[in-house]
């Protein structure tokens, strides 16, 4: 089953070093009307970001709400429904919110509406955001237009947090109205550029253009539908049969024949996320760290990236990938795979290696198991179905296991609850003490030079140690048919519309 | 992977006067040619390490993609370099014990099954055959997903799942053949002879379930051979790198736009395979159906 | 026939109740925690421990079927884990596409079996018969996921003769609804147009063989008249058998046909909540297969019994 | 030229097995005249089904006419094209099967398909077949016809459907029965009332009959004239009064011999017929009866007898045909 | 015998070979009839329904009656091939329905079937050598191989089967020689009685006479006990001592053979008798007939009274009334249940 792979927001395996950075596109002067169809690798469980856990849901959110904070496609956070903001007191944070802004149900946003909001994911029973606000003490209603966030403890990464699900403003009337069916109908609710119209589960999603988005002119769309195609190579087939208008992920494979086709445009910007594969530190054979270098060493990168991603995207070195801020070249620990010194580091053991039977991770295991091999090292195979393979990972029951991570806006998304001691993600069981002071340095420090000291140093220590072998980093990528224009590229993999428009 | 097929072939009835499977062979030219393609694909499967030209699993990332009739690769390579010619034939080393397994899981368990319901009926059939009900009931593929997600995926435990799916339709056609033994003269003859029921069932009821339940092993070989490569399709069978033919086609699916042959190739190894066992089945069962002899 | 149809429904509670235990265990036995699936990348033990107190999951397992086998004899098949949706509901969205993909598939089944079976035992032993037989075979052998493949990469994506999968709703827009349905009920139906042929064949060679069939002729009748009027009657009696069990089959059959061409069917439903852990819905939709086919069984012998007047419920 | 109803001349019919060829019917010559009622004796194999199947041209699909001639009221039949066939069968000539259980279909009511032939060759509708059905049925004596002809044929019995067959086979006033074997699934009793009723319609119709039966004792009382068969081929051929009273083929004679009769007074043992009936795919040379046969000397194991006149009826037999009589020769013997 | 006397049973002193050797007692095999909810019994072929029969050490008891009548299932039931529902079945005097399992199994060697279908009686898959020396193996009477060996032998020999034919299946013979197979393997266990099933009605008219002259040369020989089921009474004539006639599950008319064709008492006997044809044309053509009305009653529900009364030419509102039992007429051995017999 092909889209239980993806299930995990991770597994962007369309990865390609394309122009970084600004990534708008420019094809005459835009014009009004038109939808567009857009696919998506999975089916939505819930249109609520309260408790969303999905990327494919991340992605159709931000056409329908609009966040407390944005990004640029540099991932500088820019204003959102938050017009400025003052950070000065690190407890206490002050927001200054756009004034005019209206829900599609008609009701006003406002520094009431915010504090419900984010009251409502601090609170409700089923909430997935907790966590994401764990910070965040109480909201204060100053006035209309400006509200403070006291927090408990300074937190350096909650504005890049506010960019995501816990930073959506939704209309409560709507979701009172919305009752239990809220999350599968958010009528009116959002006040982002397009409106929720109907959900035909497993067969689209269909949004309507709102016409009265408060950022003028905008969208151009009348509107855009949503497809689960939850299989890469059908995604292409529904690109070349015109069923789609616009894709984020194809095969790899295809990319080349997808570039050199005109009626086609493909782009690609390096993305937020890294892929590889963990290795467990608390069980033998890998509780010997010798072992796990000797297998990052071993782990031909080119090659993979050659065989399995076709040279889109870049190698990968570490957590914190080329997008980032804190993002730095210059460390390269295990650049080109070395046999040799595999082979000197350790030789002769024997592991395994669990992944999914999503083609392209079977692809790669294989590719792994005979590069590992030319190191004297055993590498078994062991496919497991996706939910028994998330369970088995989770509980460290396992030697390696084919792990990605989709990436967060903020570097901390990458690396505290990957390698903290406590993070939720360590599955590796990977505990570093210096490593952990650094990651929660990191978390309140608001000096940015020092936080990317404090994530090179990590990154540094972890690469070193090997708890994860990072094999490639990914790229987000733009799909779709010469008819669309205005796409911006973010590294975030979300699709933006609303300055999309067809010719 | 419906039970239908399986059904067709209860409809075997006993045939009165003893058929040898040879003599048969010999009237029906159908017999011989699918019994000649079954043989084939056991001797591939025997031979595939002799013959094959080159390592099965050996991956050569340069050399992927090559398409058929290429020097050295008569059906070209894979995504990893792999040559496909020789993956196909140990691919038949994976599918025909599959087949052998599943069916012999299917056949005992259900024939033990059928036996006693059928000889001894009463409350033991009616238990028996309610639980048949519910097997049945249950929806065959997703028993077979759900048996293999429990049991975890690899090909033993396909091989269980797809034995227990082909339980009810042994234990039904094993029943129902032994309720027409029943019925004959020559059980009676045997009991009042003083015979105990032990001995009936052992020399009179197996011999004579013989020739139906053959059909039935051959059709159901075809059908677990198609059930495995559904399970491995949605990769729920045979481990990478395993060169099993529906994780072929599973991989191979990736590929269809620039390389159909990785997923048609495969998919003809199957197909042929399935169909020789289909074929030999059904020729076995025209040959022994008094209905359909003029 | 009021009383035989009671009893057979009450026959089927035993089964039934074995399904429910069957399905239970199954799932609820397989390793995997919906929690995780769930939750994704924003797992913590917190919201871990939540869910499973939310969805019940921390209580011993009798318990929760207990719990769960009370809900359903009230006819509450319970909420979906993933989508908090009633899971009837969730059935019943899904359930229109499977139906409609099932039902083209057996007509176009029916459409080729029928005619094709007939001209084989007509004609029997001739090229055509022979032709016939080689097709039944071989349409049994092809996996259907490979025949949707090839006429996906053929049909739809080479020659782009039909859209690539989806499924429009027929009171969307009727022609569209065709176009889509139209590969995977060829797909879906290939099997049993196969099997559907050689059954009739069969079971038509039987009836030509049949003394009444002799006093047909011994009549006067003319050739057509004894095969379409004396013959196909009788001999389509036991295809229904095998057509019936096909309709209570359609949840099951349609599981790999609806995820290669992402039909958005009951099938395609059960393999993703197998996969996602999704209990409540695998659990109502393996009922739900369960009791078609039960139903399915007990209308082929209630159909078998109208067409063949010498079965009475009695 | 002709003045025989139906004339069969050196009729051979061939079957087509996988295992071989079976001569079925191999050279038989007979006639039947109008009003009467022919018997044709045999054991199975014998070929006398084969030669009511040949006339009716309903052979099995292995079957195939290969020679010889059958003519109907003047007509010879096996040059008809199957459509000009279908015009006599079912209108002519009729026939009724020793199963009647398994002759009606089972999915038809029996009215229905007792009217049938007037629907296919009068072009009547079915109201009108049925009004006829009614009338057929209670002619053969079937109570209640009126709700008789609405039923399914399974709820009759054996009787009952036989007298069925009967009546769809006298819908249409054919000059001809052939009644193949149409008592042997029956009871006594109930052969006892089919009898009676075929000798009644017999009588009061003038029609004429074939009676097929491998029961000697049916023959003895309702037919006027009788042939036996033995490996597809005509035996002895006379008055029923005749063969009975001498027989002059050993078969017929030991047939009479061999079975055990109620009349009879004494627990003498049977006289047994040795051996078993000939295999078709393998007759012995000269007389096919020759291995079984008490009488046989020299010559039968060589020549073929043909069928010649002795004592006023026909026999295919060297001994007798030299002038030996079999009752004598046994009473001596 | 002994041995085997001792092996059968306690009361085995208590028999003597002047008494009957099988003697049954009101025996009844009634089969249900299921429908309803729950499958619950609804009525009963009433296949045997209160049958008292006796048969005499040496004789040949002829049963006959149209088909359905019941009288295989009284052959059977007699045997416990069958488990009768209720009755009485004395062989040698000892209850055999009383018998436990192994007690019944030593009990079948003093007796066995001889069965209608010579094709379905002898099992396909075991050559005609294993199927009669398979009685020998389950009673354990050959101590070697070879001591089988030449027992089969003796027996093919003695119904007239070549030895040689031992390692052959039953589908090489034909009809009259596998009914020989099956004479043999009942000969096998040397029993005193033997229930002949049909015997002759399968086979061809000119092989009826072999196997009627083998089982009558038999018997002599062997001093055996038959009990003869056949429909066709000219056969049964030829054959019995004695015939009982059934009709709907009860026997209506028991005598001596010549007794019962000279002077039938019940109606029915006389009108099967009357309906039985007879090759010869002068005879047949001046006989007199009765032609029954109607067909053979259900025996699910069979007629109140005399179950022949609705067929009968002679019945009268009594015969509604009540059962005449068997002795309503008894002269000497002739016994017949009517109230209206022919004299």
């Amino acid at each position: 089953m092909r889209w239980v792979a993806v299930a995990v927001a991770g597994l962007v395996l369309v990865a390609a070093c394309g122009p970084s950075g600004g990534t708008s596109q420019s094809g005459g002067t835009p014009k009004a009307g038109g939808t567009a169809t857009i696919a998506l690798e999975s089916e939505l469980r819930t249109l609520d970001p309260l408790d969303s856990s999905l990327l494919v849901e991340r992605e159709v959110f931000y056409n329908m709400y609009d966040s407390l904070f944005t990004i640029d496609p540099s991932l500088k956070i820019t204003p959102g429904l938050v017009k400025s903001w003052d950070v000065s007191d690190p407890l206490n944070l002050k927001f200054t919110l756009q004034s005019g802004v209206k829900y599609q149900d008609g009701t006003a946003f406002n520094a009431q509406s915010v504090k419900d909001n984010i009251q409502r994911y601090l609170t409700a029973s089923t909430s997935r955001r907790k966590s994401d606000l764990a910070s965040v003490s109480s909201v204060e209603v100053v006035d209309d237009t400006h509200v403070i966030f006291h927090l408990k403890k300074p937190d350096a990464t909650l504005l890049a947090t506010l960019v995501d699900r816990a930073g959506m403003m939704l209309s409560m009337a709507a979701v009172q109205k919305g009752g239990q069916n809220f999350s599968l109908a958010p009528v009116g609710a959002g006040s982002g550029p397009f409106e929720f119209v109907e959900w035909q589960r497993n067969d689209h999603l269909t949004l309507k253009k709102n016409p009265n988005y408060w950022k003028p002119g905008l969208p151009y769309l009348d509107g855009v539908t949503y497809r689960a195609i939850p299989d890469v190579n059908a995604i292409l087939a529904a690109l070349k049969t015109g069923d789609i208008d616009i894709a984020r992920t194809i095969a790899p494979k295809d990319v080349a024949g997808i570039k050199s086709d005109s009626s086609f445009i493909y782009r690609d910007t390096p993305a937020i996320g890294f892929n590889g594969f963990e290795l467990n530190t608390g069980a033998p054979p890998f509780n010997d760290p010798a072992k796990r270098q000797a297998v990052a060493l071993a782990t031909d990168r080119y090659e993979i990236l050659k065989n399995i991603n076709f040279n889109i995207g870049v190698v990968g070195y570490g957590p914190i990938p080329p997008s980032s801020w804190a993002f730095d070249s210059t460390e390269k620990i295990y650049d080109h795979a070395d046999a040799a010194k595999a082979k000197a580091t350790a030789t002769g053991f024997t592991f395994t290696y669990k992944t999914t039977s999503d083609p392209i991770n079977q692809q790669l295991a294989a590719l792994l198991q005979s590069e590992l091999a030319a190191a004297g090292i055993t590498m078994n195979i062991q496919t497991e179905e996706f939910a028994t393979y998330v369970q088995e990972c989770a509980n460290h029951q396992f030697q390696a296991c084919n792990v990605n991570w989709s990436g967060r806006l903020d570097p901390d998304g990458n690396t505290y609850a990957w390698w903290h001691t406590k993070g939720d993600f360590n599955d590796s069981l990977y505990s570093n003490a210096q490593v952990d002071a650094w990651l929660e340095d990191a978390r309140v420090s608001t000096d940015q030079n020092k936080r990317k000291q404090d994530y090179l140093n990590a990154q540094k220590q972890i690469v070193a140690d090997a708890p994860y072998v990072f094999t490639v980093f990914g790229v987000s990528a733009q799909i779709s048919s010469n008819k669309i224009h205005g796409f911006t590229l973010y590294p975030d993999l979300m699709i933006r519309m609303a300055a999309v428009w067809k010719g | 992977m419906s039970t239908a097929p399986a059904l067709v072939a209860t409809q075997a009835s006993i045939r009165q006067t003893r058929i040898h499977l040879l003599e048969l062979a010999r009237g029906h030219p159908r017999v011989i040619l699918a019994g000649s393609l079954v043989l084939l694909l056991f001797l591939i499967a025997l031979l595939a390490p002799f013959i094959s030209p080159h390592d099965p699993i050996a991956v050569n990332a340069d050399n992927a993609y090559l398409p058929p009739l290429s020097p050295s690769h008569l059906l070209g390579t894979d995504e990893l370099g792999r040559d496909l010619f020789s993956r196909v034939l140990w691919g038949a080393r994976v599918s025909l014990p599959v087949a052998f397994v599943a069916v012999a899981v299917g056949l005992v368990a259900g024939g033990v099954i059928g036996l006693i319901s059928g000889y001894f009926g009463g409350v033991f059939d009616l238990l028996l055959m309610r639980l048949i009900d519910a097997l049945l009931a249950f929806p065959a593929l997703i028993l077979a997903i759900a048996i293999v997600a429990a049991l975890g995926p690899d090909l033993r435990n396909a091989m269980i799942a797809i034995g227990i799916v082909a339980i009810p339709v042994y234990a039904r056609l094993v029943r129902a053949l032994v309720l027409q033994l029943k019925q004959m003269e020559f059980i009676a003859a045997t009991r009042s002879l003083g015979a105990t029921p032990t001995s009936i069932i052992l020399r009179h009821l197996i011999p004579n379930l013989l020739n139906p339940v053959i059909v039935q092993v051959s059709l159901s070989a075809g059908f677990a051979i198609l059930a495995e490569a559904t399970l491995s399709f949605l990769g729920l069978g045979a481990q990478v790198p395993t060169p099993d033919w529906g994780q072929m086609i599973n991989t191979g699916a990736t590929f269809l736009a620039n390389d159909p042959w990785l997923a048609i190739v495969p998919g003809a190894a199957i197909s042929v395979t399935v169909f020789s066992f289909n074929l030999l089945g059904d020729s076995l069962r025209d040959a022994l159906d008094p209905r359909l002899r003029s | 026939m009021t009383t035989y149809v009671l009893r057979r429904l009450v026959l089927m509670v035993p089964v039934a109740f074995l399904v429910t235990i069957g399905v239970f265990m199954l799932i609820h036995l397989t390793p995997g925690d919906p929690a995780l699936i769930l939750l994704g990348e924003d797992r913590s033990p917190q919201a871990i421990a939540a869910i499973h107190q939310q969805l019940g999951l921390d209580k011993p397992l009798y318990v929760q079927y207990l719990i769960w086998l009370g809900h359903i004899v009230h006819g509450d098949l319970g909420r979906s884990i993933t989508t908090h949706q009633p899971v009837t509901t969730a059935i019943g969205e899904r359930l229109p596409a499977t139906l409609e993909l099932g039902a083209v598939a057996l007509i176009w089944s029916l459409l080729v079996a029928i005619p094709l079976g007939t001209i084989a035992a007509v004609r029997r032993g001739s090229l055509a018969d022979h032709l016939a037989t080689g097709l039944a075979v071989g349409g049994v052998s092809i996996p259907n996921f490979f025949i949707g493949i090839v006429l996906i990469f053929f049909l739809s994506v080479t020659l782009r003769l039909f859209p690539f999968g989806g499924y429009v709703p027929f009171n969307q827009d009727p022609f569209e609804n065709l176009r889509h349905v139209i590969l995977p009920a060829i797909a879906l139906g290939t099997a049993g147009a196969a099997i559907n042929m050689r059954f009739t064949r069969s079971s038509m060679i039987e009836v030509l063989n049949q003394d009444y069939i002799r006093t047909a002729r011994a009549k006067g009748a003319p050739w057509r008249r004894v095969v379409f009027i004396h013959a196909l009657k009788n001999a389509l009696i036991p295809v229904v058998t095998i057509v019936g069990l096909q309709i209570g089959g359609i949840i099951e059959g349609a599981v790999v046909t609806e995820t290669v061409f992402t039909w958005p069917g009951v099938g395609r439903l059960a393999v993703e909540s197998i996969f996602n852990r999704d209990y409540t819905v695998v659990q109502g939709i393996v009922l739900l297969a369960a009791f078609s086919y039960l139903i399915a069984n007990l209308l082929v012998d209630l159909v078998y019994g109208w067409l063949d007047p010498r079965i009475s419920f009695t | 030229m002709s003045l025989h109803l139906l004339e069969l001349e050196d009729v051979h019919t061939k079957l087509t097995l996988k295992t071989g060829v079976v001569r079925a019917v191999d050279g038989v010559s007979f006639h039947v005249d109008a009003g009467e009622t022919l018997g044709i004796v045999g054991e199975s194999g014998s070929g006398k089904s084969m030669t009511a199947l040949s006339i009716m041209r309903l052979l099995p699909r292995s079957g195939r006419i290969d020679s010889g001639a059958i003519r109907f009221k003047g007509r010879e039949l096996t040059g008809l094209s199957e459509d000009e066939m279908e015009e006599i069968r079912g209108t002519e000539m009729a026939m009724i099967f020793q199963d009647p259980m398994t002759s009606l279909n089972p999915v038809y009511r029996t009215g229905w398909q007792v009217g049938e032939p007037l629907q296919i060759h009068r072009g009547i509708d079915v109201r009108a077949a049925l009004a006829a059905a009614i009338a057929m049925f209670k002619k053969v004596g079937i109570p209640e016809a009126e709700k008789r002809v609405a039923q399914y044929p399974h709820v009759f019995s054996g009787g009952m459907s036989q007298r069925a067959m009967i009546a769809m086979g006298l819908t249409t006033s054919p000059s001809l029965l052939i009644a193949d074997e149409p008592t042997t699934a029956l009871d006594v009793t109930i052969q006892a009332q089919i009898l009676d009723l075929l000798r009644t319609l017999n009588r009061d119709s003038g029609m004429a009959t074939i009676l097929i039966t491998h029961n000697l004792g049916v023959v003895a009382g309702i037919c006027d004239r009788v042939i036996v068969m033995y490996a597809g081929r005509v035996v002895e051929q006379g008055r029923t009064e005749d063969v009975f009273a001498h027989p002059e083929h050993p078969y017929t004679w030991s047939l009479l011999h061999s079975i055990p009769r109620l009349d009879a007074d004494d627990r003498e043992p049977l006289k047994v017929i040795e051996g078993s009936p000939p295999d078709m795919m393998g007759l012995p040379s000269g007389c096919k009866f020759q291995p079984r046969c008490p009488f046989a000397v020299e010559r039968c194991a060589k020549d073929e007898p043909e069928l010649r006149d002795v004592r006023g009826h026909l026999a295919r037999c060297w001994v007798t045909q030299a002038g030996t009589s079999l009752n004598g020769s046994v009473d001596a013997g | 015998m002994p041995a085997e006397a001792v092996a059968s049973g306690l009361s085995a002193s208590t028999w003597s070979a002047a008494d009957p050797l099988v003697e049954v007692r009101r025996l009844t095999t009634w089969f249900p009839v299921r429908s309803g909810v729950l499958a619950r019994t609804v009525g009963q072929v009433r296949a045997v329904d209160g049958v008292d029969l006796t048969i005499r050490q040496g004789e040949t008891l002829g049963l006959v009656g149209e088909s359905g009548c019941g009288k295989s299932t009284l052959g059977r039931s007699i045997l416990r091939l069958i488990e009768p529902t209720s009755g009485e079945v004395r062989f040698k005097g000892q209850d055999m329905l009383r018998m436990g399992p192994a007690a019944m199994r030593r009990m079948r060697r003093d007796m066995a079937m001889i069965f209608q279908d010579p094709f379905g009686s002898l099992d396909p898959r075991q050559t005609v050598g294993d199927i009669v020396g398979e009685p020998l193996e389950i009673h354990h009477l050959a101590r070697t191989r070879r001591q089988r060996q030449e027992r089969v032998r003796e027996l093919f020999d003695l119904v007239g089967l070549a030895p040689s034919f031992v390692d052959r299946y039953p589908h090489e013979f034909s009809g009259g020689q596998r009914q020989r197979v099956g004479i043999a393997r009942a000969l096998a266990v040397d029993p005193t009685f033997i229930v002949c099933d049909e015997p002759v009605s399968a086979l061809d008219v000119s092989i009826q006479a072999q196997i009627i002259n083998l089982l009558e040369r038999l018997q002599e020989k062997f001093n055996l006990t038959y009990l003869f089921i056949a429909h066709d009474l000219s056969v049964v004539k030829h054959i019995s001592d004695r015939i009982a006639v059934m009709y709907v599950g009860k026997v209506v008319e028991v005598s001596g053979a010549r007794e019962l064709y000279q002077s039938p008492q019940h109606p029915y006997t006389a009108s099967l008798l009357s309906a039985i044809p007879i090759p010869d044309p002068t005879v047949e053509r001046g006989r007199e007939r009765i032609i029954l009305k109607g067909d053979v009653a259900s025996p699910v529900n069979p007629p109140s009274g005399c179950r022949f009364r609705t067929r009968c030419f002679k019945a009268q509102p009594q015969c509604a009334e009540s059962e005449p039992p068997l002795d309503t007429v008894r002269l000497g051995d002739h016994l017949a249940a009517c109230y209206f017999p022919l004299g």
